[in-house]
């Protein structure tokens, strides 16, 4: 099982000549990834690391079936390589570039939405389905299979929790980047709903961060609907209010969406809230 | 990127929006010239990126060119809630009937534009009811449509001609929220003046990852010097104050260094978030910036993603056969080329932790050394 | 039974304070069917023929639950008020008038598709489900309660079919005007198949016109999924080449749409074609 | 609409689209004077409605000012596929390196506009195989993306720089078609012509529906007087040339007339929808329309829905009144207040039919009579 991608997913790479497209569908591959186009106007008949270069996204879909597309482009362009992949009938959309105008990112969102495409980022590290497939950038090593599942709004500090859940010998069923943006497509509440379906996964973890109100939803999301076991970290207690911390997401204005404040409503629905990340797996071999 | 009050009333006026006659200046005797051509009592405003201008003393009233001159005089050079007054604007007094409050600005959760209106302005919109509150969203498919403006106009209480003025301040404020690539458009407050809506105040945001396309829009930096730098630089960069200087890669990342030196009692001077895929030469010049500010400690925290190991450790030798480096500095490092990375350090005679908490807890006490 | 709308439907009726909205208010009123509100913008808290009118469909919506909007409202003003009856929650939408230019048609059912809404028309007569609810604007008396299902491109040959049906003492579950524009929201296809799910119809009338590839279309539906007998009328037998004929629709290029070309199409699968419109109760009688 | 040649360039060059050089002229002086300025070889292109100008002699080349003039001459006023020729487009003659074919229109059914395109150019694309032909689909509610541009460059075989022109093409050509409400935007040839990509020839048609808010499109007239007339009076009326007046309501029931009209052997003079709703006036001037074509018969027949019978009964008396009607009339109603209606002719001692194909015989054996 897994959530949103798994070990048949056929994935196109968008900008796989450029020097991040190339270095990361090279991990990808070594991870097992199906990777089966990538595209790079200009560039068509080229092949990358084995894989076909096409002109354009309808070019690679008129050969291959594509499942989910991933974007390695400059944020000005990235509004069109998204609706070029949802015009080519991708299904999932990873948006991995970070600065993408938040008016582009509405669009993106809204028109993935309308034709029932899932949104992964923008400015997001990817999703792993751990063992199975990868779309995104994080590192290898630390993604192995197993029942936990997950989601995160930053990427770094999901690398840094799924890395001490290795350390301690647990695996990950899938694990899900939000995206810092102010604008992305999925929200704690939509993974977690996939997560409570999904047979392999037996615990969540969720990585929050000041700002916003999306914990506070995801507290009562839980709260109504899920029976697995949930475990969170929150990122940004010792951000000072109406700076922006880099995540156009992570900015405390006007008194809301405070560390408190989410911490305190998650730990009403249950939850158990990690003060640092090298607690999680603590917290989560107590709940599994 | 936010605009000053006087800008945002000069794009309200390109969109069709009324606003009061007036002028930006930045001398006593220009204020004095616009207090003449307006030929009635004006208000002179401080300039300042602050919404609570009036308490601090940044808005002062003149009856005549004298007036306007000496109050000019009075606010400029002053602080008003910690920013220095540079510019004045220097308006015609409108007769106020009643103040509204209208805003456009992004819903995060709907992820869509959304148009908030209330009936009882003048005040911030936080302290009023909520159900005093119309929320109307935009879908971004399909932008204005005149229904928008007959909605917010009946939930502003307006009718006739004033509802006809609603309809064109709305369409004019939702086309200018969507080509200025606007984060925030806020009329506060917007004033019921006769027949007339005048936006008596104006709070516009400009989103910073469009300015490449927004070639017109005026420039405001709010950065200090540091922070300027490492703006180009392309680095996330926030001044804390704090002794132990820190650079991790990733927002979240860094928010929790941040957390985690806090937990153990030290103070961050820094926010510095390296960002995703920087390269060698960005890195080197991201820690000469750190220790620019003379920190008591540097604390390096690299989980490698998109960002390679090797090449910050690269950078940071670099840095260190450069130049002296004064204080202690810790590093953590794993994830892509961590190997790689480590060997690097150890050639030069420099040890790194693999776990963050245990790095954080040195780097603190060394600090406090 | 019955397809799209019935007995349940409550209806709101934009621009009801206008000549046509009130006339065809109170035939629908007589008809029987629920309107709850109607919308006329600054005519607030009036009431027309005992329906309370509000400024917008906003204001309506928070007092009345609304399944459906038609829309009285001159061409120009149209694209509003069917975004309105979006937003505002109608999941069927009727548009009566004619002459709404063809781009925003394609913006109204291209939106309300991307919202799961029915959009019937623009430029039709409307929807009935005989005995249960009319929303447009056909006569009233005609359509009686039965078994015959008709769809159709063109509202006053239809009501011409419909009153041949009732002299012949034949009723109807729906009658669907699909409109006469070149991009209106359902096709024959659609109808079709919602008429092959419903059990109260038993046969169903095709009302098609020259021009397009609607016709075509369904035959090929109907050869592949339709189990019910259909009979079919094609209008412009003797309408000359590339002439408009009124229906945007209605005229031929190139050689395509023809009414040769349709009736072969349809007669090859087994669709009885009527040579003129007094046929069709015959027809009918044959197969149900 | 169907615009001219010379006005559809006209928009192609404001939209960024190239045109040959050139301009539209009336006289042989205009065109000798025009074919002076370009300086080259130029082609004389009469500017009729019709695509097969060429095999009528409707397109001529001169190489110099007096041989255009000459060319001015001989089509201005000559009649090309059914069309008098008025103007005239003199334009430089382009080095022709390949044909492309490049088109915008409505697909009726998928409801979006489509982009199509084929590499082989300069026929009539009926007649090219489907396979080499493009169908890209536009979304109404996004617009023109890039991508539509990279892809109908790459279906055109398109590299470099020509495929740069492609983009840059296609982003107006999609603008122009949404701007100006185009039905039909069509490039047939799309000249490759060294580095450029040339418009050598245009079709626009603007939608007729939204000429309300295109108040800057220029105005072809295509229709008879009397069509013209007709339109004026709100009415869709084309003239077919047989001797039975028809007036019917709906356009569908207009047709289902004529075809019963047909059936039964009689020839309809014309086709004439009164519409929806017209009332008694705009009816008793449809009925003059008729009579001012000297039929031999006329045939009403109403089946009202929104039209309400009454008002065409009362419209008929009123011009029975006025008028001799010198030939006979038909009528049949059924629908909306038909029993007031029957009232009414019956009181003027006109009876009145309520079954279409026993009206029809009768109007059909009353004209042959």
């Amino acid at each position: 099982m897994a959530i949103i991608i798994d070990e048949n997913t056929q994935v196109a790479v968008q900008g796989m000549t450029g020097n991040q497209g190339r270095f990361h569908a090279k991990q990808m591959l070594a991870y097992g990834t199906k990777i089966v186009a990538g595209i790079s106007p200009g560039k068509g008949g080229q092949e990358v690391e084995g894989v076909p270069i096409y002109d354009t996204m309808t070019a690679a879909a008129q050969d291959n079936r594509i499942d989910a597309s991933v974007l390695f482009i400059p944020a000005p362009f990235a509004k069109d390589a998204a609706f070029e992949a949802i015009d080519a009938g991708a299904k999932v959309l990873v948006g991995v570039p970070e600065h993408i105008p938040v008016h582009d990112e509405m669009e993106i969102v809204n028109y993935a939405k309308s034709k029932g495409v899932i949104v992964v980022g923008p400015n997001s590290f990817g999703i792993v389905s751990s063992g199975k497939c990868k779309i995104g950038i994080p590192p290898n090593q630390f993604f192995t299979e197993g029942q936990v599942g997950v989601v995160a709004r930053s990427g770094t500090l999901t690398y840094e929790i799924v890395g001490n859940l290795a350390m301690n010998g647990l695996g990950q069923s899938t694990v899900v980047g939000l995206g810092g943006d102010r604008a992305v497509g999925l929200s704690f509440v939509d993974v977690l709903e996939k997560f409570e379906h999904d047979p392999q996964t037996k615990a969540i973890v969720m990585v929050g961060e000041i700002g916003g109100n999306a914990e506070e939803q995801a507290a009562e999301f839980i709260k109504a609907n899920m029976t697995k076991p949930v475990v969170a970290y929150i990122a940004g207690k010792s951000a000072p209010p109406g700076k922006r911390m880099g995540h156009a997401g992570a900015i405390i204005e006007r008194g809301k969406g405070t560390f408190d404040g989410k911490v305190e409503a998650l730990q009403e629905v249950g939850v158990q809230v990690a003060a640092l990340p090298f607690e999680v797996p603590g917290l989560l071999k107590k709940v599994l | 990127m936010k605009l000053f009050e006087y800008m945002g009333k000069e794009l309200f006026a390109e969109y069709g929006v009324t606003v009061p006659k007036g002028r930006v200046v930045t001398s006593p005797e220009e204020a004095a010239k616009v207090a003449q051509e307006i030929g009635s009592t004006v208000v002179v405003k401080s300039q300042v990126l602050s919404g609570k201008r009036g308490k601090g003393g940044g808005i002062k009233f003149a009856d005549n060119a004298e007036e306007a001159s000496a109050a000019a005089k009075e606010i400029l050079g002053m602080t008003v809630q910690g920013y220095k007054v540079d510019a004045l604007l220097v308006e015609e007094k409108i007769q106020i009937d009643k103040e509204l409050y209208l805003s456009i600005t992004v819903d995060t959760a709907a992820k869509m534009p959304v148009i908030i209106a209330s009936a009882d302005g003048g005040m911030e919109i936080e302290d009023v009811a909520e159900e005093k509150i119309m929320k109307k969203h935009i879908d971004p498919l399909v932008g204005f449509s005149p229904y928008l403006g007959r909605e917010t106009a009946r939930r502003l209480g307006l009718t006739g001609a004033l509802a006809k003025e609603a309809n064109k301040l709305m369409a004019g404020l939702v086309k200018m929220f969507h080509e200025k690539d606007a984060e925030l458009v806020e009329i506060n407050p917007l004033v019921i003046s006769g027949e007339r809506l005048i936006a008596a105040d104006s709070k516009v945001t400009i989103d910073d990852d469009a300015l490449f396309r927004q070639k017109e829009a005026p420039v405001v930096e709010e950065r200090t010097e540091t922070e300027k730098k490492a703006h180009e630089l392309g680095l996330a960069f926030v001044e804390l104050g704090g002794d132990i200087a820190i650079m991790a890669n990733g927002a979240g990342m860094a928010m929790g260094t941040l957390d985690t030196i806090s937990y153990y009692g030290g103070s961050p001077a820094n926010f510095l978030d390296a960002g995703g895929g920087t390269g060698m030469e960005e890195t080197a010049q991201a820690l000469e910036l750190l220790l620019a500010n003379k920190p008591k400690a540097v604390f390096i925290n690299i989980f490698g993603g998109i960002t390679r190991c090797d090449d910050v450790a690269n950078a940071f030798i670099q840095v260190k056969k450069s130049r002296e480096i004064p204080v202690p500095v810790v590093i953590r490092m794993v994830g892509t080329n961590e190997e790689e990375a480590l060997k690097i350090l150890s050639e030069n005679g420099v040890e790194a932790y693999k776990v963050m908490h245990e790095a954080a807890q040195k780097v603190v006490e060394l600090a406090k050394a």
